[in-house]
């Protein structure tokens, strides 16, 4: 499978995550968007790790290059797991606050 | 190393030591003790006379400059401490947890300054950060404190994804997450223009990189975060951890620019404009004092970018110097306006006449951030200027900075103002003599760096 | 050694006086402090130590910049300038009270330091050092001690110098990378090279730096505003003192460094100069405010030296060396006679002044003479200078020089109607309990106009102590 | 003897600051001994000076360094040879009578005033010596500058009254602008040669060009203009006359107007080699002559009637300058110091007569109260209308012979300028002294004969009006007979080297023009007595010629409406538009920029995370497109930069 | 075209499906699913690149754990389509035409990307997905990350204590 595909797809998937952003009001679903995004990312990278995997198995049988990429997404999952952990509170402590989660009504700091 | 771990361990000890003892302040103390040791150990590591013995695999890689960076960070910290602990109490109960966090945040930037690959860059990062997200929300009970978490944390995650994406690409690139890969494949022969993934990928880091030290265009949340958080930790984040922000940024940009080219420079200039821009002008308008030295942190930050425009030894020198200057001013001026009650400027009239030594202390740093010469902003900024004159090409860069620089003088001059040529009575709260001469003794330091900057060079050559 | 007593004298005692309490005390601190320095000074013009008269210490040894001072004979005279002026100002002022007035004399002594490092300094950056340190103080002298609009004229002025200073800086820098041996020292900058497009982009940035602190027309609008909300005692320094910042720095700082540049834009510079010189004449004539009045005066007077100055040759610039002195002793002498008005009739517009002279004839007397130098009158100090920078600025173009001279009788016209304003004609409800001038001042006014008239029939003294400088710069061309 | 010459100035300054300085505690007549006493002293040095002088020659004496800056020197250095001990001798002669007159005139002063008074008019004499002992231009300058400052001084000497300030102002702004004319002829002189000394520029004028010459000698005239009153630089002359009498007498009649003729009778070479400014002159003088005439014509104040007079005299001065009569200009200055100031101190004696009243309308008939005044008047208006013997004629004469040599138009128009003299003066005389009283009867209780110190100048003065003229009797009367001419012969004898021996006149033809114009005089004087003697007061307004004479042909209005108005428009105009407006403006403009920048910059942060973070991700666009396009933009930056 | 073809596409398409579904669907609660959806495709994805320690990571932390924890939260806060706060037009169609835009860019240079060409990724086999190597890696060379990683662990602990505790 070209290399291409996989870009294509996991770009397409991360600006989703993007435009998701950009387009929704509420807290929790641009929070997941962003889980989308970082999903993407795993994605590319357990792509080009058997890439690069790929290529060095033409020299070496043995050879374990492109592991680096898996691990990354493993730490990648396991920021995120902190990260939504984190942002839940956050997100709740709001909502016990103000009985919303929509980002537009977070202006009061603004100019 | 000893800066990691050291900060790690002690990161959990005060968390344990809210279940000790109940009295805020010993807690405090306690905070104030581990920061020295802290700093100790660094300094140990530092001087090479002991240290834990990791093998790192390569991930992180010590240099001087990244320990004593360290070491500048644990002081400012511990001055930090010093100057607002009693405040830090009054925050919220989780007295020790914010504590703990504070260490944690300084787990992260050990890291930052001696990371060695992307992987660790990222971890690093997000230690920095996420405790971050929490101190900016620990005031629990005020809508804007909440508001201003909330905001960081979904700008962050965001930015976050932006430069995952662009580690991807540059792995994608490089097959490496190291950051000796990204300096050798330009010079591997490869036309410079070749690798346009790795382009891609270095362009999205860049911008990730940009929002952490809140460069323009990517400089948003800043004003919002620290106006929203609490003063005290507000004042952690816009000094520690900015600065902590920018060695990352150079060590990551130090020698892997080639492989943009001249569009770089370009690129850099138009952020760095951008920035000085954003942050002068906006601040001009400003009514509350936060809010104006958030846009002061984004100004300054453009000044900060010049050590990763210029890119040489003078401005690795510059950027601690900087670090230092600007951490310490700003430490100073936070402090005291935790102790006003109102915020604004008109908060500040007559302050000359209340609270004399504030007052002067104020101004010191107000001039230290303004540049003014005789006090440590000065030769930072100085150094900044010097290491794009010395890079070369770039004159009217340095002229358009100087402008904005000039532009500066009018906010922090319209506080001075304040305190000083307006009538008024300005309020203030719990101000102890033992605040006033630790204050006193940060300004003669300041004072002590912009005549002697040696002093902190120096020791930065042994 | 005896720059650095020169500078340290008045920065030790300024910090001192902020913790006298007294008024009395800190006054007298003040005044013996400015003597001592006053003192210092002539041992420097009259050379009694030769071996004394330069400093040169390690500051910042990654930097190429060492703490190197040094006095030549322009730098003699300025600091004797400065030496002389602050005992005056002090004594002027000592019935005057001021709020906090520990602070007020401490800043004016930090301010008297800061100038003695600019006239001093042979390195770059510890000149780019005191040039600031002279200009904080007076920001806040100006902003506590002013007038009501003080906060946002002295702002102004405060910024308009900042940026001109920084752009200075920048050009120091450049310069600084430039040198052969990568120093500050005033040396290495003398023997730089320079392409021709980098210097003239350097020239301009250190020019606009001096031109705003001079000022030379169109950079001097902060001015007549500062002056006029400045207390007096500021103004003094600001005009008599603080303007020959600009011109020394000219002289010292941009001539040599950048000689072809300066060759290059000398016809413009002198055309502004004498553009400006006009202008202000022209403006002078329609103030009603005395300070006004002087501000702008003063912003001809320094047209001229600045276009004397660009003339480069040796009869303009000995002319210019003089002038600074004279120009800063008659501005003094015009400041204190519109201080005292100001102090004891409580207002300064010539609508509310007249018949001054029946009322206190001897203040009109010091105050005719201080006039006439201020016009160039012959026997005063101030023809000796004007004369010889006429004379270099005919040297380089008579047509310039006649424009110029056009300023000349314009200066009678603006004088000579502030003088029949304020002392002639009958008394009005302001001047009508007017009473004459006291011991302080009228001592202070009598010294200044003997100065004016011996320095006008014996100038050579001061001719020829500025001479080794004049030929130094113009060797170096 | 000649070393001694500081002495002729230093004895004013001491009177001028004993006087000065003792105004409040010397008594009036301890004021007016040392006051005129010092003038006396300087004169009998004067005379010493003038016999050496006639009996050793010239000499220069240096007493220090003025200014030794690069590339010249300019001494303090004294000239004493025949054209200076002359003047010194008028100054000092005439300045002491004038003192001494003085002393009675001013009594009624304060103490305080009078003091002052004296010290300035010692001041004066000081600036004058200065001025006439300088031996280089710059110390000519610096008394040139003196005098100024000091009828300065003197004219606004009652400072209570504005208008008075106003004169004086204007007389001190107008000398200026000649001042400036030197100034830089001095700077022209210095540029070409190195040095401003007499004796030096004189014996070098060989490395000037022609144009140098020019220049120089018309911007010395512009000097000259300014300080003795030609056109276009007179009108500050008659407004002088606020001053009190005696100073007008002093400066506006026998010294300091005459500065510009010293000062170009001293640069004779010069000039005589600058033919197009000797022409300049010339008709300058002529003009300005002829002007004042006819302006002196309809003035009803003593004292304006006289500064116009005075003012004409200077002109046909500088008539004789431009046609190379050195010596007759001279002589004319003399005879000139003479009547003149013995017709101010006659006009003084009457005001102080008449009680400050100075409108001639209002007087006649004095005769019989102010016997010697009268007696003297008389004799000076026959002097100045150039009546033989009296010497005004011999001086006026030879003037206008040698303007005859040079172009007869000349010749004629100064004829008719003369016989207008004659007619204005007599015009005066008959008003003042003739027909019936016409002032109150309170006046004409007072009415008295001055006190000794005021009829003894005029005694004096008379004398040496009437016989002053034999120093310079004519060729054509008696060989050999023009003393004068014989003791300044050193003076002039470059330029006669230049323009060789006078074509003189036939004998014949010389006494039939002296003939001529003495008779019209004659007739002039008696149309004058005739007309007047029976003038009655009236107040119907002039018309025609007559109004615009009275109203000085309008010149001060002229002025005001092209030079002093227009000048005070564009200085409003730079004060409150271009200053204000246009570079404050500017200033406070960059200031407002920032301002309405950081307002509108501030909308940007509208507090939206979604548009926080549109413009983060159109930033990461802008970026890789302008990583695309970057060779464009660094094409751009560098056409730009 | 082989099953690891058909295999690609259709997950592919499942997921930027579900992307989009994430989207566009109003009520969160069904976003939520639709994510969930998506998580599952990619854990596809990683057992087609024979990935399949983090597969299974992937589905029990992502979806499992985290998108349960979301879920959570949505109920309990009672969103529902009704609820559900919208942009206005302008906006959103700003936000699709400049992440638009943004893909655009990327796609473009990775077209122009010469060294990608013909560079292919290695499906199904390869080990270096396999728990046992992964494991060993990072416990070995990763092992100073990892345990970095705990402090991060121990900072978001404490923050979900300081902001989630109840004063």
């Amino acid at each position: 499978m070209p290399i291409q595909y996989y870009i294509y797809l996991c770009l397409t998937l991360f600006s989703i995550g993007i435009i998701g952003v950009l387009t929704r009001r509420n807290a929790i679903i641009v929070f997941m968007c962003v889980e989308l995004m970082l999903n993407a990312v795993n994605l590319l990278l357990v792509a080009f790790s058997k890439m690069h995997h790929g290529v060095a198995l033409g020299s070496s049988a043995t050879s374990m290059v492109g592991i680096e990429g898996q691990i990354f997404v493993f730490f990648i999952m396991v920021v995120a797991a902190a990260e939504v952990s984190v942002g839940l509170a956050i997100i709740v402590m709001m909502y016990r606050n103000t009985h919303s989660v929509d980002i537009n009504f977070l202006n009061r700091l603004k100019n | 190393m000893n800066a990691i771990i050291v900060s790690a361990l002690l990161g959990v000890v005060m968390m344990f030591s809210g279940i000790i003892t109940t009295k805020r302040s010993s807690i405090t103390y306690t905070a104030i003790i581990s920061l020295l040791v802290l700093l100790v150990a660094n300094l140990l590591n530092t001087y090479g006379i002991w240290e834990f013995h990791v093998n790192t695999h390569g991930m992180l890689q010590f240099d001087k400059f990244g320990m004593f960076f360290n070491s500048i960070a644990i002081t400012a910290t511990l001055i930090y401490v010093i100057l607002s602990g009693k405040d830090i109490e009054k925050t919220g109960i989780h007295v020790s947890e914010y504590y703990a966090l504070i260490f944690f945040v300084l787990c992260g930037v050990s890291i930052l300054t001696s990371f060695n690959g992307l992987l660790m860059l990222f971890i690093g990062i997000e230690i920095l950060s996420i405790p971050l997200y929490i101190l900016t929300g620990a005031d629990k009970r005020n809508l804007k404190s909440n508001e201003a978490s909330l905001k960081y944390f979904l700008m962050g995650s965001f930015s976050t994804g932006i430069m995952l994406m662009g580690i991807v690409l540059i792995y994608g690139a490089t097959g490496s997450f190291a950051l000796g890969v990204l300096h050798d494949a330009p010079a591997a022969g490869l036309p410079v223009k070749a690798s346009f993934i790795e382009v891609a990928g270095i362009l999205l880091l860049f911008a990730s990189m940009c929002f952490k030290v809140s460069a323009a265009p990517f400089h948003f949340w800043t004003p919002d975060v620290y106006d929203g958080a609490p003063s005290v930790f507000t004042s952690f984040m816009a000094t520690i951890v900015k600065s902590a922000g920018f060695i990352a940024f150079i060590r990551l940009f130090e020698s892997n620019t080639q492989a943009l080219g001249p569009t770089w420079k370009i690129l850099l200039s138009f952020v760095i404009i951008a920035t000085l821009l954003i942050g002068n002008i906006t601040a001009v308008f400003q009514q509350s004092v936060k809010r104006m030295l958030a846009y002061s942190s984004i100004a300054q930050a453009g000044f900060m970018l010049f050590a990763l425009y210029s890119n040489n030894d003078l401005a690795k020198e510059g950027i601690l110097l900087y670090a230092v200057a600007y951490s310490l001013a700003t430490i100073g001026i936070f402090a005291i306006l935790i102790k006003m009650k109102d915020y604004t400027f008109d908060g500040y009239n007559g302050l000359a006449k209340s609270e004399p030594v504030l007052a002067f202390t104020n101004t010191i740093f107000l001039l230290s951030l303004a540049g003014i010469p005789l006090t440590a902003g000065f030769f930072a900024k100085y150094y900044m200027l010097a290491s794009v004159v010395k890079a070369g090409g770039a004159l009217w860069l340095v002229v358009v900075a100087v402008v904005f620089a000039a532009i500066s003088v009018y906010y922090y001059f319209r506080l001075i103002q304040a305190m000083y040529f307006k009538e008024g009575d300005a309020e203030t709260t719990g101000i102890s003599s033992g605040f006033k001469n630790a204050l006193l003794i940060l300004a003669v330091l300041i004072i002590l760096f912009g005549v002697f900057p040696s002093l902190v060079l120096n020791s930065f050559y042994f | 050694m005896i720059p650095v007593l020169l500078i340290l004298i008045p920065l030790l005692t300024g910090l001192v006086s902020f913790f006298i309490k007294n008024d009395k005390a800190v006054k007298t601190w003040s005044v013996l402090s400015s003597v001592i320095t006053l003192l210092i000074a002539f041992t420097a013009v009259f050379n009694c130590y030769p071996g004394q008269l330069s400093y040169d210490a390690a500051w910042l040894p990654t930097l190429g910049s060492r703490f190197a001072l040094m006095t030549d004979g322009m730098g003699k005279m300025l600091c004797l300038l400065t030496a002389v002026s602050f005992p005056l100002i002090f004594a002027a002022i000592f019935k005057n009270n001021y709020k906090q007035s520990s602070g007020f004399y401490g800043l004016m002594l930090l301010s008297q330091a800061g100038l003695m490092g600019v006239f001093t300094a042979a390195d770059a950056l510890v000149f780019y050092f005191f040039w600031e340190l002279a200009l904080i103080p007076v920001y806040f002298l100006c902003s506590i001690w002013g007038g009501e609009k003080r906060i946002a004229v002295t702002f102004k002025f405060f910024i308009y110098t900042f940026l001109g200073s920084l752009l200075m800086l920048v050009g120091i820098l450049f310069l600084y990378f430039h040198t052969n041996d990568h120093s500050f020292a005033l040396k290495s900058f003398y023997h730089i090279h320079l392409s021709g497009k980098q210097e003239n982009f350097i020239f301009w940035l250190f020019f606009i730096a001096f031109a705003i602190k001079m000022p030379i027309f169109p950079f001097h609008t902060w001015q007549p505003d500062a002056y006029e909300q400045s207390p007096t005692a500021t103004t003094m320094v600001m005009s008599g003192i603080m303007v020959k910042m600009g011109i020394f720095a000219v002289v010292r700082w941009l001539l040599p460094v950048f000689p072809n540049a300066s060759v290059q834009f000398a016809n413009i510079i002198i055309i502004l100069s004498v553009i400006g010189m006009i202008y202000a004449s022209l403006i002078a004539i329609r103030q009603d405010d005395i300070k006004r009045l002087i501000a702008y005066s003063s912003i001809a007077h320094i047209g001229l030296m600045c276009a004397a100055i660009f003339t480069q040759n040796k009869t303009g610039l000995e002319g210019v060396m003089i002038q600074m002195f004279n120009h800063g002793i008659n501005v003094l002498g015009l400041w204190i006679v519109a201080d005292v008005i100001e102090q004891k009739l409580g207002t300064r517009k010539f609508i509310d002044l007249g018949g001054l002279a029946q009322k206190a004839p001897v203040l009109a007397i010091l105050l005719v003479v201080m006039s006439l130098a201020n016009i160039a009158l012959p026997l005063t100090n101030a023809f000796i200078g004007e004369f010889l920078m006429f004379n270099g600025l005919f040297q380089y173009n008579i047509w310039i020089a006649a424009a110029a001279g056009i300023s000349i009788i314009l200066a009678a016209v603006y004088t000579l109607n502030m003088i029949q304003k304020v002392l002639y004609g009958n008394t009005v409800a302001a001047t009508e309990n007017a009473v004459e001038i006291s011991g302080n001042i009228q001592l202070v006014l009598v010294i200044l106009a003997i100065t004016v008239i011996v320095l006008g029939v014996y100038p050579q003294p001061m001719i020829d102590l500025t001479k080794d400088t004049v030929n130094a710069i113009l060797v170096n061309h | 003897m000649s070393k001694l010459v500081y002495l002729v100035p230093l004895f004013p300054l001491l009177g001028f600051l004993i006087n000065g300085l003792g105004r409040k505690s010397l008594s009036k007549s301890m004021i007016s001994l040392i006051g005129s006493g010092v003038i006396l002293a300087s004169f009998i040095v004067s005379v010493m000076l003038f016999f050496d002088v006639k009996a050793n020659g010239a000499s220069v004496i240096t007493l220090f360094d003025f200014i030794k800056a690069d590339g010249f020197q300019i001494p303090f250095a004294f000239q004493v040879d025949q054209l200076s001990s002359l003047f010194l001798l008028i100054i000092t002669g005439v300045g002491f009578l004038i003192h001494l007159y003085s002393s009675a005139y001013m009594q009624d002063e304060e103490p305080q005033h009078y003091g002052r008074y004296f010290s300035y008019l010692n001041l004066f004499v000081f600036s004058m010596l200065l001025l006439v002992l300088g031996a280089n231009y710059v110390i000519m300058f610096i008394g040139w500058e003196g005098v100024g400052l000091c009828s300065y001084l003197l004219i606004g000497f009652w400072f209570k009254n504005n208008d008075y300030n106003y004169a004086a102002k204007k007389a001190f702004i107008m000398n200026r602008i000649g001042d400036l004319g030197f100034l830089l002829a001095v700077f022209w002189l210095l540029f070409r040669l190195g040095t401003v000394s007499y004796g030096d520029v004189f014996a070098n004028i060989s490395k000037l060009s022609s144009f140098d010459i020019t220049g120089i000698t018309m911007l010395l005239f512009v000097g000259a203009m300014g300080k003795s009153a030609q056109i276009p630089l007179y009108t500050w002359l008659p407004d002088a006359m606020a001053g009190p009498t005696p100073v007008s007498a002093l400066i506006l009649a026998a010294t300091m107007v005459t500065a510009g003729i010293y000062m170009i009778a001293r640069s004779n070479i010069l000039y005589t080699m600058a033919p197009a400014t000797q022409t300049v002159v010339a008709v300058i003088g002529l003009s300005t002559a002829i002007l004042a005439a006819t302006i002196a014509l309809q003035q009803n104040d003593i004292k304006k009637v006289l500064a116009y007079s005075t003012v004409s005299q200077l002109g046909y001065m500088f008539l004789g300058l431009g046609v190379g009569a050195y010596t007759g200009a001279v002589f004319h200055v003399m005879t000139h110091a003479f009547f003149k100031a013995l017709l101010f101190l006659g006009a003084g004696s009457v005001i102080h007569a008449m009680h400050h009243e100075q409108d001639i309308r209002k007087m006649g008939g004095l005769k019989k109260y102010l016997p010697i005044t009268h007696i003297t008047f008389l004799l000076a208006c026959l002097a100045i209308a150039g009546i033989p013997p009296f010497s005004g004629f011999f001086s006026k004469d030879e003037i206008l012979t040698a303007a005859f040599g040079k172009n007869p138009l000349y010749y004629i128009i100064g004829v008719g300028g003369a016989l207008m003299t004659a007619f204005y003066m007599f015009r005066l005389y008959t008003l003042t002294f003739l027909g019936n009283f016409r002032g109150t009867h309170e006046q004409e209780h007072h009415l008295h004969e001055s006190p000794w110190q005021m009829t003894f100048p005029l005694i004096i003065l008379a004398i040496l009006s009437v016989f002053g003229g034999f120093l310079g009797i004519p060729e054509v009367f008696a060989k050999d007979a023009h003393s004068l001419e014989h003791f300044l012969s050193p003076i002039f004898a470059g330029s006669e080297k230049i323009t060789g021996e006078h074509a003189h006149l036939a004998a014949s033809q010389e006494y039939i023009m002296m003939g001529v114009s003495t008779i019209l005089i004659a007739i002039m004087i008696g149309i004058a007595i005739s007309r007047y003697k029976k003038y009655q007061l009236n107040t119907d307004e002039n018309t025609g010629l007559s109004k615009v004479l009275e109203h000085k042909w309008y010149v001060d209005e002229l002025y005001n409406a092209v030079i002093v108005n227009p000048l005070n428009a564009i200085a409003g105009f730079c004060k409150n538009i271009i200053e204000k407006s246009g570079i404050d403006g500017l200033v406070n403009g960059a200031g407002r920029l920032v301002g309405y920048g950081s307002r509108q910059l501030r909308l940007l942060q509208s507090g939206q995370v979604g548009n926080y973070i549109l413009i983060m991700v159109l930033a990461m666009v802008v970026f890789v497109l302008v990583w695309f396009n970057d060779n464009a933009i660094m094409n751009f930056l560098n056409k730009i930069l | 075209m082989s099953t690891t073809d058909i295999l690609f596409y259709f997950l592919s398409a499942l997921a930027i499906f579900s992307a989009i579904m994430v989207l566009v669907s109003r009520n969160p609660v069904h976003s939520v699913l639709w994510l969930i959806l998506v998580f599952f495709a990619i854990s596809g994805h990683y057992i087609l690149l024979n990935a399949q320690f983090l597969a299974i990571v992937n589905l029990i932390v992502y979806a499992g754990a985290i998108m349960v924890l979301f879920l959570f939260v949505i109920m309990l806060m009672n969103l529902n389509a009704e609820t559900e706060p919208q942009k206005h037009m302008w906006m959103k169609l700003a936000g699709v035409i400049s992440g638009g835009c943004f893909l655009m860019v990327l796609v473009s240079l990775v077209r122009q990307a010469t060294d990608m060409q013909n560079k292919s990724v290695l499906m199904k086999t390869g080990d270096i997905g396999l728990i046992k190597n992964l494991g060993k890696a990072l416990f070995s060379d990763y092992v100073v990350p990892f345990e970095i990683s705990s402090v991060l662990f121990l900072s978001a602990m404490v923050g979900a204590v300081v902001i989630g505790k109840k004063d």
